[in-house]
């Protein structure tokens, strides 16, 4: 089974724009999870919602959402157009800001179970020895939360690669700019007997998954041996 | 360089008073039973816990002050601290871990004695392991040589040397000595070993139930054997003060003298020396009616018994002042200028030789038995 | 140059078809994005940069003409379709009367539902909601609905054999697998069945004119007709293009 | 502003699809978790691969295998239901099936971090001290990662709160019985003017989720200052 | 109740063989310096780790045997394990730790015994806890009384006194006595401290390098001065067997035979009893040409020098014979059935006493200076 120009524009389509995603989200993801974790300050719990909210609303609501925010006739949408010359609306960068912040909640729960898990012992050690709170969490906590990090990037990643809602609805379905994997099945499946292209596509989220999935694994078990070796 | 600390806190129920001021440098035995509050004492001098209230001042810095609102962080007390459990960081390489505080510290140690430090604990094999891969006292080596490269003002040394071996211990107990002669690094050391007490510490602080119960030189601190933590130890002794005169030809032995009287212990490495510190345990003093001759024992010494307690169900501890009194005059003042040394005997043989308050008897101690110090300051 | 149409997605197939030989005459590239006729609607308010727009019902196109985002006088309708009832291959039933009584209530199981379009969105089902209350049968049938997102989740759901019925467009059950059609609703049981299109705002240039005209000529018609789409009887609006 | 019937029929209906989901789920979850953290089998990466599956998959597709697997006609349907008369398709537990499914990944994910951050330590000295493998997993493991269970539980909730497009392909959309409150903002939104009511009912949603997240960051601060007492 | 261990395995780097066999129940002291494999071998014998291949044997029981694939798990094995971090549940109390072990064995420990161990441990006042709030010591009592209470059939102590103060550990010791005694159960025991091993064991391993050098009783392994871990230890001497043979009317000595020699040490407890260890250490013992008169120190005891050492720099070890030779016929025979005794004094004195092989001499050892155990058991 080889590949379709089409496909192949969906499968790089998609993958771009996962990547990007959850590339560009992991510093705010990290930034996040350590307030949450680590911090105590009035609002906590606030910012702790605020972060669900993506899990929470259906994705076509956040599309929307994002549509009324980010679009080119809104104040702050029309703001970044007309200063930066950046536009999110129907292009592949809007939907990577939706992937980015539908999959952001994966991401930050997933640093912050590692983060909570880091013995308070060694920070205390690190402290007597010099290093400041942001020296600690260079050198103790984010390297000792990486498997949490890269547990949630991944968790990320495949949640965007299936994302659909949210773009289709903010960015609506252009070929070769937004029309992604998940998008390219539902163009498949509203076709009568498009059940056959749909299947191949599905199948070809499913193998750039896997092969996501099994990075992700060498990568964990390296980490793992390093911590033993 | 002194070391004030005035504070009370609170752990559950555990309620910790700890009032104690030692007005010198040196090393600082913390002594006292399990769950007395050794640790959480050390962990509040550190920074690492705030105390209810109180003052705490280190080398007249004053680190934390209750009512000036002064607290300083951890991180600027510029402590060096070796935690009872070793606290290593477990995605470091050793040699990472070593060096994590000197690369955060802008007054590093010279590269020589950086290795010196190495060396002696005998961490180099092990460099490029991470800690999961170490033995208990390995782990506290590592530890140990963490705290010493980060070149710190103060030491806290909560049990350091718990889990290594004799020989290792003999190794690195030198190194304190010299950290405290030549670096004139104050240090706070935590340890159930008298043997280290005696053979390290100048001043001694005392803690039981979360109370500290006295504090000051270890001389007078090992005499006391009123101290729950301190009774009814098995080498409870003295401490004495003396200075090297001379030694033999062949460098075996050193020749000293403890207020007139002369003491032969091994050789203390020094031709001369005004300071020396003598550990000698009470039960290895025997008494004798007469002076002995023809036995291996060097120090013969003459003595006055002033004090006889019976506090033990089968031995007694005799005080015995140094040197034969000309009248009974200062017979039953313990402490009349002279050096007074402790003997631990049986009570049965306390009764056959007829022992009593005022006896003029000798003192039999071996050389060998005797840990001997020498100290460049005066103490 | 590219022409962007946003279109309902039922249109998906016909479209694509559509647009090809247009692409090959000209040179011109049209580029489509096909969601529901909601979605696209919404998105052109929040200035997706469509040129063209086609809507699954006039609902949607009216949203839009009210926030004054397409041309003017560029609105017509630019295919139709019908309403017809399907069931799957298998099914015993091979006709069902529409107007008789009992009616289809009378032919489903105690669990069994009616796969439409979502009467409340779905333009699909608006149209079955229309004519089944014309044909007196919607009070029956409104709680035996299994409401779908689309219509192609309605016809799943027909071919599955989830639902012995669905109501669904014509050009749906033309080309689907495993259904075949029981009854056809009468024309004026609902409002016909047309698909609105319009230039936007913006995009009212002689390209995109152009390519509208081309749309309702004939050339397109009778591809549109390949996929089952009927032709529209009578111009609503506007005036045919030159 | 006081809730209309039908946003309270939604609401309810939310709550009771998304906490069966969870709740059903749980155990599966942390039986797959549990495999995937200390197992070691071949297919264990399998195992990993499908368990992600319902995230990279867009949720439409994820409806429409349901459908062909749990449909009435399907062979394991179509025994659940001669055989229990446990009927999935348009009933509000095949909605809880297509959550539970959905929000699967974002469980085990959580449990297994937890797992893995376990120290192999206490393990040995639950085992010199006689306890077996099960003993040990239910003193042990289930104990010491139950913050990651909370965390995950929470995430699955929050998701299932929020799952839209496998529930209407799967279930359809209908009111009472399958049309939750994501499925009534979508209705909403997509008739012109249902701006307002789309809003009431994403706010409806939001406190709902708001009320999941307090109540579970209360059971997480409790478990932790049991930790230390 | 035998142990036999022939293993071999590999960490990292670290090769361990271990070759010994302990062909009694009782305690064996695993004896080497940090870093030499004790652990790892304590973890084999549990069933922790599985070596590359040999063979464990403990009571008779196979739990290990490479060419016959027999791998007991651990907890078949019904080891107690009191591992060197305490390794203490933290989600649990510290009562629902210390009877994990105790509620998953059938045959349970009577409750007094139960309470006896809860109460010599100290930790009663715990029970609610959770193990953060514990400090470095009570973690160490709990892990102790959560091995006792499993009732085990062996245990392995893995330096379980290490983070003790004196006082806890003299609370302590007497009950791994009493369980050796008249519980039967063998012991495998780490430590680094000569005192505990000379006082408890009955056997000893001593291990270097992750190689078994020796193993044997601990009478002839504390005389040897050949092994490295051993060598130059301060506290190095000789373990004895004697007998009681009566008390003063005070009960405050008991009288000793030991190869027809009187010894007078504190009090042992029972009036007569065939087995008693004693504990000599070579510093505590003077040498006298001529028997000395009206000293403190009980015991004068005729000896004939049969070695001296010369392997340390300034002091030298004696080896004593018990009784003086009527010839000089055995003087170079070390063992010739007659105990041996050890004395280290200063090379000085040595010198100054103009001390020769063959010489008969007085060995002075002072009571309380021995540490004597009375045994049920033949030692
Ligand atoms: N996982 C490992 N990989 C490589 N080397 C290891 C590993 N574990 C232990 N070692 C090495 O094996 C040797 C024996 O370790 P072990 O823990 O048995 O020593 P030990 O005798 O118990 O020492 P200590 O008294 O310090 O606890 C040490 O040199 C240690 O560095
Ligand atoms: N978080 C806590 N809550 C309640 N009590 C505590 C807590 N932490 C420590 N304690 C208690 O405080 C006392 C002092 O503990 P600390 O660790 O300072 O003892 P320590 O002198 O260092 O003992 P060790 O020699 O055994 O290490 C102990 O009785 C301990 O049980
Ligand atoms: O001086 Mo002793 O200890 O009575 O023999
Ligand atoms: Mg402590
Ligand atoms: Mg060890």
């Amino acid at each position: 089974m080889s590949l379709t120009p089409t496909e192949i524009e969906a499968l790089l389509l998609s993958l771009r724009i996962s990547g990007v995603a959850v590339l560009c989200a992991l510093p705010f993801a990290i930034l996040v999870a350590t307030a949450l974790a680590l911090g105590r300050f009035p609002g906590r719990f606030i910012l702790d919602a605020i972060v669900h909210l993506p899990l929470i609303l259906p994705p076509v609501v956040m599309g929307y959402l994002l549509l009324i925010g980010f679009g080119t006739r809104a104040p702050l949408g029309s703001w970044l157009y007309e200063t930066f010359d950046i536009r999110f609306v129907f292009s592949w960068t809007g939907a990577a800001l939706a992937s980015a912040i539908v999959s952001f909640p994966f991401q930050v729960r997933a640093i912050r179970l590692s983060l909570e898990n880091v013995n308070h012992g060694l920070y205390q050690a690190a402290e007597t020895l010099g290093a400041g709170p942001v020296d600690r969490f260079f050198s103790l906590t984010l390297p000792l939360a990486l498997p949490g990090i890269i547990a949630g990037a991944i968790t990320a990643f495949a949640a965007s690669l299936g994302e659909f809602g949210a773009i289709i609805t903010f960015v609506s379905n252009i070929p070769g700019e937004t029309r992604t994997l998940p998008l390219a099945i539902y163009t498949a499946i509203q076709t009568p007997g498009g059940e056959l292209a749909a299947a191949r596509l599905a199948a070809l989220s499913i193998g750039l998954a896997f092969a996501g999935l099994l990075l992700s694994e060498i990568a964990m078990r390296h980490i793992r041996k390093r911590a033993l070796a | 360089m002194s070391i004030t600390v005035s504070i009370s806190h609170k752990l559950g129920k555990f309620d910790l008073d700890a009032d104690f001021h030692i007005p010198d440098t040196g090393i600082t035995a913390l002594f006292g039973p399990s769950g007395s509050g050794k640790t959480s004492l050390i962990n509040i001098i550190a920074g690492l816990e705030t105390p209810r209230q109180g003052h705490i001042e280190i080398s007249d810095r004053v680190v934390f002050d209750h009512r000036q609102r002064i607290n300083l962080p951890a991180r600027k007390r510029r402590v060096g601290y070796v935690f009872q459990d070793a606290r290593l960081f477990p995605h470091k390489t050793v040699s990472e871990n070593l060096y994590f505080g000197a690369r955060r510290n802008a007054q590093k140690l010279p590269r020589e004695e950086q290795s010196a430090i190495l060396e002696m604990l005998g961490i180099l094999p092990l460099m490029g392991r991470r800690p999961a891969a170490l033995s208990g006292g390995e782990k506290q080596r590592v530890s140990l040589g963490r705290a010493l490269l980060s070149n710190p003002d103060i030491l806290l040394l909560d049990e350091p040397l718990s889990a290594l071996d004799h020989a290792r211990k003999q190794e690195i107990l030198p190194y304190f000595e010299w950290l405290r002669d030549h670096r004139k690094i104050p240090m706070l050391y935590v340890t159930h070993a008298i043997d280290e007490v005696a053979r390290l510490a100048d001043h001694m602080v005392v803690i039981d139930q979360g109370k500290t119960l006295a504090s000051g030189s270890v001389f007078e601190m090992l005499g006391r054997t009123d101290l729950p933590p301190l009774a009814g130890r098995f080498d409870a002794g003295t401490v004495l003060s003396a200075r090297i005169v001379s030694r033999d030809p062949k460098a075996e032995v050193s020749f000293l003298d403890c207020a007139g009287q002369r003491l032969v212990v091994p050789y203390l490495g020094r031709p001369a020396n005004p300071n020396v510190r003598l550990h000698i345990r009470a039960r290895d003093v025997m008494i004798a009616k007469t002076a002995p001759t023809g036995i291996s024992a060097n120090n013969v010494i003459p003595v006055t018994i002033t004090k006889i307690s019976q506090e033990n169900r089968d031995t007694v501890d005799i005080s015995l002042r140094l040197g034969h009194d000309p009248d009974g005059r200062h017979q039953h003042d313990t402490a009349n200028g002279q050096p007074v040394l402790h003997a631990r005997i049986t009570r049965w043989s306390a009764h056959r030789l007829k022992l009593g308050l005022g006896q003029k008897v000798f003192a039999v101690i071996k050389s060998v038995t005797v840990d001997g110090q020498v100290a460049d300051q005066a103490i | 140059d590219t022409i962007t149409v946003f279109a309902a997605a039922s249109l998906t197939n016909a479209m694509t078809a559509a647009a090809r030989p247009y692409e090959d005459q000209t040179g011109d590239h049209i580029q489509m994005s096909f969601a529901s006729s909601s979605t696209l609607a919404r998105q052109i308010a929040a200035g997706a940069p469509a040129d063209i727009f086609i809507s699954a019902n006039q609902k949607w196109m009216d949203w839009l003409s009210d926030q004054d985002m397409i041309a003017p006088g560029t609105r017509h309708d630019v295919v139709a379709n019908s309403l017809v009832v399907i069931a799957p291959t298998d099914s015993p039933v091979e006709t069902v009367s529409l107007t008789g009584d009992p009616g289809l209530v009378a032919l489903l199981g105690k669990d069994d539902r009616i796969a439409v379009g979502d009467p409340d969105h779905v333009p699909a089902g608006i149209y079955a909601k229309q004519a089944l209350s014309k044909l007196g049968q919607w009070d029956e049938l409104s709680s035996r609905l299994a409401r779908a997102d689309n219509v192609r989740a309605a016809l799943a759901l027909v071919e599955r054999g989830e639902a012995p019925f669905g109501i669904v467009y014509g050009t749906d059950a033309a080309i689907a697998q495993d259904v075949k059609i029981v009854a056809t609703f009468p024309k004026d049981s609902h409002l016909p069945i047309t698909y609105p299109v319009a230039l936007t705002r913006d995009a009212h240039t002689d390209r995109n004119t152009k390519f509208l005209a081309w749309l309702l000529g004939d050339d397109a018609g009778r591809i549109f007709a390949d996929y089952g789409f009927d032709p529209v009887e009578t111009l609503k609006t506007g005036t045919p293009p030159q």
